[in-house]
């Protein structure tokens, strides 16, 4: 009862928030901020266990009946949406306000609450032909979100970009809800695990659902949309949006049969996303380019634990696939705080600075030390370093896959693979992000506008302080949120329904606490010891040098480099150089681009093939009139032999 | 009483212990090159010394700058107490506690690196890029090892995991996670832990702003990540389980002197490599330490 | 009686290449208006006993085809002073080959064709074949918006042709409608042509291609 | 009689029109004439009248089923022509209006032909009766486009009279009567000549395809919608080829009763997919947003092809795609008409920015163009989605990929047209060239209305919309 009220609320008050955005910004913040907590009310009603909060009403939509369900995964996942929807919505009054974008905040504002509407619903419905029209209309508010900066091309082709791709995700969707309606012949989802024949359409699935999680091969709208985007638009839709694909794997992979190769791709898909992802996260100059594709890696290191999840389940219910699954679950959370986290700090710099080119920033902290501390702990979860959350859902993978491997099951070769590759990826995301916040906050200002720039005001750092506090909770206090993750693991696979808290859950968060404690008390206490020695500002000795500029800091591309360098088989970076000649040189140039390589060397291509079938096509409408009857004769022709050939067999 | 007394030893043996280490090496490095060399104490007297000293700092450093060192020794200390010492088991084990203890490591890395570029030095720079990259190699050794103990013990503690041992993959196990041993504390061929003004070094590079108590926390702490892999690399490749407490102590005391004295010898013999050579050598001990799994699982399999 | 409307067809045939053959103008129409004269008395021949309805069908198609229309083209062309199909896209002694072949190929596939006993022995369905074809070779093969428009109108006279068949079967009401759908659409291409004339100076549909992609 | 009022109101409207003296009163007709025409077909729709089995005319369910949108359709258009025939007070209207009214009126007796023979005359008619919309424009242009358009369709409309003659010999040499309604032939069924038969189902779908615009017989379609009114564009694409289409139904219809029914089914498929990749192949190329709109006509012809192609459901859907892409297509063509006045273009080489100039149809073109490519909640989505749900049940697992390969191409091309000349900075020469376009009422609700319909359809279709498609199928597909 309370669940259904509070859904009311929360839609009522979004779709009041779309209706009134426009016009009076407050009012709007009131009442999203109603939806979202609202929407997180109902998610924690439902948490605690069974039953469902299931309403089925004779409103026909498109012919259907509306059938909402509300259970453990779908509540797991809009808690995380209200959270960071709710934080975006009061951290986009600060970074895109009326007074600086006149055109597009009060559009924006409008699109927000729709966005948070349709992805909800897309979570609640359970009707195929529901789930699509709000899957696509997600689609589309995101799409406007993301274009919100219309009058700039490159946000132009990027949400171009990001809708072709969701579009063709899309197309998939329709062939796996249609094909599903025709098999089981009705539009009504729900748990389908008996029927055998179903497995096949998991494939259709992973393509649709994984186009917008952005699993590796499918993850060429994702660098670009979410670089171009508003920070609050890149920060739900890395947090959230792409997390809809996860929901959708996971939904679908729980309530249907899957083949049995749907846990080796997926595993093998999640490593590759993982390690891939990540190396090219590092190569970037863009540090919102960067965040970006280290969203591909964590989509990678969620889909490591779900194919962990997916082979266990395949072969007799392995009680340590509940491990895995929890992980990737949690990592759902994790990565929506953090990445959130970190993309509102990016907002505050590119706000404070206006560049992304992370080779032009340096030295922020000392004008912007609330956005540099949030940043380092956001790396540290991100990096999935102790004692933060990204740790914890990592390590739950690792548990699970690893007692995979100690148990010697069978599929132990495909898992042992995953892990080592999970532990380079989470190595080069140490690297990635040393390396961000180095070249952001660290050193000497590179430009004139790193040395202007200025902190965020209260507006967006409240937000920040929001998502770094689940952030720290999680890592510390991991047992607490373990009461959600099972359920959702029930839900996926009710062989695995139980309360229980895995044991070293609790130490691991006691130990980060003690963790978390000591390592402040360390760092305050060396610090006044320090003051207390004697502490004198000298210049960075750099041996010896007496006149050091900004300029010869490490560079971006410097840093990526060595490990970058591993990859360029993938990365394949182009470079222009000219060393330096000769006694006294002039000067010396030393260009690096890293390309997509997804995008620019295997996708274009097949385009440019399209198009030139296109182009070759379109020259037969060359405007004679004798030609156009030609083909009426010709398509005469073809039909009649089409048919001779037809009654002749 | 006796926990805390238990955690005092333990604490004594990892605090007081680790920074005998060095002295070692550089004993047996003297020793070798007909030299007298530094005290074996020598590292002691340089903490007490550089405690008390104050401290110089970048103009463009930030508090971190000072304040992470002590948040890298916090790690390394904590890892430390997720190793077991013999027969007198881990300040604290639980089932994946192993992983902690890398990502431990990695938070102390993570930290010196950022310190590192607090001061916008490119020679900093570039010490930290080659700490986290080769730390990449690193790491897939390491955890392919993890792997290889677990798939022997069927466990992913580290208690049990570093126990009983003894496969068929000692050996190569031995040689994997003694190259990463050198790899990860600095040590000829990867580095040169005499020198401090080498373009071409990684670790020490990074430190070359810090002073007074930051650097001893970095000193002792580096010292405590050797004592941490000599003990884990000893009790990776030695079966104890079935020697008496006294026996097994013993035992680890003189291998893990063993294996200084093997780092001391190979920084006596060896020159430090060639820069692109070293992603070589890393790659070789991962892939020891993956033959080492391959070996365990098939060996294994029933 | 057969033999009397054969050799009608046979004579209609030889205006096809007649048409496919002459590079002027008013010959090319001489040969589609002659066509049409020609098709107009056939159905008064094919019945024995007269019909008042089929004597109004022909004297509508002989005034329509043989009269109205030519006379609407040879004022078009003299207004725009051409008499010639000068570089057609089908030349004129391939458009003949390729009529020939069509009309023997038409022949040959009315034998594999199911026909009523009645129809077996004419030449209605190959003439009525050879004359479409004739008239798809000229919308094709020719240039000048007049030669289309004959081709166009030849193609009508193939399916008259063809319609005797049915002459008896279909009603009154359906075979008129017909026939004034189609005098009107000639009349609405004649308009047009006279439009293009004025609107491009010139009637050679070459230059017409200012549409196209 | 109701019936036979929707041929005649429309007819005498245009008579009037034709005869009225006024230029700047008459097309008040328009709208007039159209309201009674919707309010007779919706009327006939809640109450259909009983058709009597031999009937050459007849509101029968197929009619039923089609009549009542082309009718709704018109009437937007109406009063969007009322403001668009006064911004152009300078053009004469007499012919216009006539031949808009003729149009409707030759429509409405198309779609409840029954009669084989009458059917193609007022196809034909129909065809004819829109040449004058084509060339209203008067530019050079307009009279190549509307040269193509006879010439095309004239050949298209010779193939389906020759195709009719040969419906017609199958029945006589399979010893029928005479009788060439649809009704007789189909109970002739097996009697009817099969080689006839087939051999005047491939000339009747190339004839009356080339009126709907299937490809390859398409080429004349980009040429008229690109030259013509918007206005006319939504009319014709809309209206005119749904009735070819029921007539390739009822032709399909005979075809099935004759028992090849899995031939023809095999050809319209094939045709169908056909017209969509080239529809598709056309859409990635096209730079000009008119001729846009034509190649994505002949796309969701190909679709209403493919979905005549799958039977029971797969007719349903058609049916049901008639009426919402009628709908959806309106609203974009009267957008786009829009657009064009203001911006003096259609090429999205010279045309962008119009967010900014005429936001509000740049907004509703946006908004068509989603609604076109099946983004829900439109009704295009749901038409769509059921033919691909026929399609799969009918086991047609290639072609639904192709299909939706094809939409998604299609997707590609539209989105590519439509931002291009909705984004970005307006060019300065189209804000000072002559008199700003205002965006009034008049031209702003009639494609507002149509889309919000196309939303109600899909989101909360009628019951008896359902109804009547299911009637129409039973018509088509009778049970034996």
């Amino acid at each position: 009862m309370t669940t259904a009220l509070l859904l009311v609320l929360a839609l009522v008050a979004l779709a009041a928030g779309i209706a009134t955005g426009a016009r009076h910004p407050r009012t709007w913040l009131v009442l999203t901020l109603t939806g979202s907590a609202a929407a997180l009310g109902a998610a924690l009603s439902v948490m605690p266990g069974p039953p469902d909060w299931e309403w089925r009403s004779g409103f026909l939509i498109g012919g259907e009946a509306l059938h909402l369900r509300l259970d453990g995964l779908s509540a797991l996942f809009l808690a995380l949406l209200s959270v960071v929807g709710g934080a975006g919505a009061v951290y986009a009054r600060g970074y895109w306000p009326d007074a600086l974008y006149p055109a597009s905040a009060s559009r924006g504002r409008a699109w927000w609450s729709a966005l948070l509407l349709s992805m909800g619903l897309v979570l609640l419905v359970s009707n195929g032909l529901h789930f699509l029209i709000a899957w696509e209309m997600f689609t589309v508010c995101a799409y406007f979100l993301i274009t919100l900066d219309r009058t700039r091309r490159e946000v132009r082709v990027a949400g171009w970009l990001y809708l072709a791709a969701s579009h063709a995700g899309t197309v998939c969707l329709f062939a796996f809800f249609t094909t599903l309606a025709a098999r089981t012949g009705s539009w009504d989802l729900g748990p389908l695990r008996e029927h055998a024949g179903l497995a096949p359409l998991f494939w259709l699935a992973l393509a649709g659902f994984g186009v917008k999680a952005g699993v590796f091969p499918l993850h060429i709208w994702l660098p670009s949309a979410h670089a171009n985007a508003p920070s609050h638009v890149s920060a739900i839709m890395s947090g959230v949006a792409i997390k809809m694909g996860v929901y959708g794997m996971l939904r679908f992979s729980g309530w249907l049969p899957v083949p049995a190769a749907a846990g080796w791709v997926v595993i093998g898909l999640g490593a590759a996303s993982a390690l891939l992802g990540i190396a090219f996260a590092l190569a970037q100059n863009d540090f919102k380019r960067l965040l970006a594709y280290c969203s591909v890696e964590n989509i990678g290191v969620i889909l490591i634990g779900l194919g962990g999840a997916l082979l266990a389940r395949s072969h007799g219910n392995a009680p340590w696939g509940r491990l895995a699954l929890a992980g990737a679950l949690l990592h759902v959370w994790n990565h929506g705080a953090f990445k959130s986290l970190l993309f509102f700090c990016a907002g505050s710099v590119l706000h404070a600075t206006g560049t992304r080119e992370m080779s032009r920033l340096g030295g922020l902290w000392r004008v912007m030390p609330w956005t540099a501390g949030w940043f380092a702990l956001g790396a540290v979860a991100v990096a999935g370093l102790p004692p933060l959350n990204g740790f914890v859902s990592e390590w739950m993978i690792y548990l699970g896959l690893i007692d995979a491997v100690a148990n010697n099951d069978p599929f132990a070769w495909a898992v042992m693979p995953a892990v080592i590759m999970l532990a380079m990826a989470g190595a080069l995301a140490l690297a990635g992000f040393a390396k961000a916040g180095a070249m952001i906050f660290l050193g000497a200002p590179r430009t004139r506008p790193a040395a202007e720039a200025h902190e965020c005001g209260a507006l967006m750092r409240g937000p920040m302080l929001v998502l770094a506090a689940v952030c720290v909770a999680i890592g510390v206090a991991p047992v607490l949120f373990w009461p959600a993750v099972a359920r959702a693991v029930g839900d996926w696979h009710p062989g695995w329904a139980s309360a229980a808290t895995p044991a070293p859950l609790l130490t691991l968060g006691m130990a980060h606490l003690g963790l978390a404690v000591l390592i402040a008390a360390a760092g305050v206490w060396m610090w006044c010891k320090v003051r207390g020695n004697g502490l004198r500002r000298g210049l960075t000795w750099d041996c010896g040098y007496a006149a050091p500029s900004a300029r010869m800091q490490y560079s971006s591309g410097s840093f990526a480099g060595l490990a970058a360098g591993w990859f360029s088989w993938i990365l394949r970076p182009t470079r222009r150089i000219r060393r330096p000649r000769g006694h006294f040189p002039a000067g010396a140039i030393l260009l690096e681009r890293t390309p997509e390589t997804m995008l620019e060397h295997v996708l274009m291509p097949a385009g440019a093939g399209v198009m030139r079938v296109s182009t070759a096509v379109r020259r037969l409408q060359h405007g004679r009139l004798s030609a156009y009857i030609l083909y009426v004769a010709a398509g005469l022709a073809a039909l009649g032999i089409l048919v001779l050939i037809e009654s002749v067999t | 009483m006796i926990p805390i007394l238990q955690l005092l030893l333990r604490l004594g043996c990892w605090l007081l212990l680790a920074p005998l280490l060095p002295g070692i090496i550089n004993k047996v490095k003297a020793w070798v090159a007909g030299r007298r060399g530094p005290p074996v104490l020598q590292l002691y007297y340089d903490l007490a010394k550089l405690w008390k000293k104050g401290v110089v700092m970048s103009t463009l450093a930030s508090p971190a700058f000072v304040m992470l060192p002590a948040v890298a020794w916090v790690a390394v200390f904590g890892a430390a107490m997720l190793v077991p010492l013999g027969p007198a088991g881990a300040g604290l084990s639980f089932r994946g506690d192993a992983l902690l203890m890398l990502y431990l490591l990695a938070l102390a890395r993570f930290c010196t690196a950022w310190a590192a570029m607090e001061t916008g030095s490119a020679f900093e720079g570039m010490g930290a890029v080659r700490e986290v990259s080769y730390a990449v190699l690193a790491e897939a050794a390491m955890v392919a090892a993890v792997l290889s103990l677990s798939v022997q013990t069927g466990s992913i503690s580290l208690v049990t995991m570093l126990a009983p041992s003894v496969g068929a993959c000692a050996g190569l196990l031995a040689a994997g996670l003694f190259i990463v041993l050198l790899a990860e504390n600095c040590r000829v061929p990867f580095d040169d832990p005499n020198t401090h003004l080498e373009l071409t070094m990684i670790h020490e590079v990074m430190v070359l702003d810090h002073s007074g108590p930051p650097l001893a926390a970095i000193l002792h702490g580096a010292a405590m990540k050797l004592l941490l892999f000599a003990v884990v690399l000893a009790q990776a490749v030695l079966p104890m389980d079935h020697l008496r407490p006294l026996g097994a102590a013993g035992l680890l005391a003189g291998s893990v002197l063993l294996v200084t004295v093997a780092v001391g010898l190979v920084e006596s013999l060896l020159a430090r490599f060639a820069f692109r050579r070293v992603p070589l050598l890393l790659t070789t001990a991962f892939l020891l330490c993956l033959f080492a799994l391959l070996v365990a699982w098939k060996g294994g399999m029933p | 009686m057969n033999s009397n409307l054969n050799l009608l067809i046979g004579l209609a045939m030889g205006l096809n290449l007649l048409a496919l053959g002459s590079s002027r103008l008013p010959t090319l129409i001489r040969a589609m208006s002659a066509q049409g004269v020609i098709l107009g008395a056939m159905p008064v021949l094919m019945d024995h006993e007269p019909d008042w309805r089929v004597a109004l069908v022909a004297l509508a198609t002989i005034a329509g085809k043989g009269l109205v229309i030519p006379g609407l083209l040879r004022r078009a062309m003299r207004t725009v002073q051409i008499d010639r199909e000068l570089e057609p896209l089908i030349g004129f002694v391939p458009s003949m080959l390729l009529g020939a072949g069509g009309a023997i190929a038409a022949l040959a596939l009315t034998h594999l064709l199911p026909l009523l006993p009645e129809h077996a022995g004419s030449l209605l369905v190959p003439g009525a074949l050879a004359t479409m074809l004739t008239g798809f070779i000229l919308l094709i093969g020719r240039t000048k918006a007049i030669s289309q428009v004959c081709g166009y109108l030849i193609l009508e006279n193939g399916i008259y042709l063809f319609g005797l068949l049915l002459i008896k079967a279909m009603p009154l009401m359906v075979e008129a409608g017909v026939l004034l759908d189609v005098t009107v659409g000639v009349f609405i291409i004649g308009i047009i042509v006279d439009r293009i004339q004025r609107a491009f100076d010139s009637l050679d549909t070459r230059k017409l291609t200012a549409l196209r992609e | 009689m109701k019936s036979l009022l929707l041929i005649i109101v429309p007819l005498a409207a245009a008579a009037l029109a034709l005869l009225w003296p006024q230029n700047r009163t008459r097309p008040v007709i328009l709208p007039v004439a159209a309201t009674l025409h919707a309010l007779l077909s919706w009327w006939l729709l809640l109450d259909p009248p009983t058709v009597a089995a031999g009937a050459w005319l007849g509101f029968d369910p197929l009619a039923r089923a089609v009549l009542p949108v082309v009718s709704v359709l018109f009437l937007v258009c109406a009063w969007y022509g009322v403001t668009y025939l006064k911004l152009r007070g300078e053009r004469p209207n007499r012919v216009f209006v006539a031949a808009l009214l003729a149009v409707l009126g030759l429509l409405s007796a198309g779609h409840q032909a029954r009669h084989l023979g009458l059917l193609w005359i007022f196809t034909e008619a129909v065809t004819l009766a829109a040449v004058p919309l084509l060339h209203f424009n008067g530019t050079p242009r307009a009279f190549e486009a509307t040269w193509k358009y006879l010439l095309v369709g004239g050949t298209g409309i010779a193939l389906s009279l020759i195709g009719s003659l040969c419906l017609g010999y199958a029945s006589l040499y399979g010893g029928g009567g005479g009788d060439l309604t649809f009704v007789a032939l189909i109970s002739q069924g097996a009697g009817l000549s099969r080689p006839w038969v087939l051999i005047a189902w491939v000339l009747l779908l190339v004839g009356y395809g080339t009126k709907m615009g299937l490809a390859p017989m398409h080429t004349w379609k980009p040429e008229a919608y690109g030259e013509a009114p918007g206005i006319v564009g939504a009319i014709l694409a809309g209206g005119v080829t749904s009735v070819a289409f029921t007539a390739i139904l009822r032709v399909r219809a005979v075809v099935g009763a004759a028992g090849e029914g899995p031939v023809a089914d095999h050809t319209l498929l094939a045709i169908g997919l056909f017209s969509m990749l080239v529809a598709a192949l056309f859409l990635l190329g096209t730079r000009d947003f008119k001729r846009m709109l034509a190649y994505s006509s002949v796309e969701h012809m190909g679709i209403l092809s493919i979905g005549a192609a799958l039977g029971g459901a797969g007719v349903a859907a058609a049916l049901f795609h008639v009426w919402s892409n009628g709908l959806t297509k309106g609203a974009l063509f009267l957008s786009a008409g829009n657009i064009r006045r203001a911006a003096g273009s259609a090429s999205m080489d010279e045309v962008r920015g119009m967010s900014a100039l005429t936001p509000r149809s740049a907004a509703i073109f946006v908004t068509g163009m989603f609604a076109v490519t099946a983004c829900p909640p439109f009704g295009p989505f749901f038409s769509e989605l059921k033919v691909v749900r026929a399609a799969l049940e009918g086991g047609h697992g290639v072609a639904t990929a192709m299909f939706l390969g094809c939409l998604l191409l299609a997707f590609f091309g539209l989105t590519r047209v439509v931002f291009a000349i909705v984004d970005g900075r307006p060019r300065s020469a189209t804000k000072q060239g002559g008199k700003r376009f205002v965006e009034t009422a008049g031209v702003i609700l009639p494609p507002l209305v149509l889309l919000g319909m196309s939303l109600w359809l899909g989101l909360f279709t009628p019951r008896v919309l359902q109804e009547v498609w299911s009637a129409a199928v039973a018509q088509l597909y009778p049970k034996p």
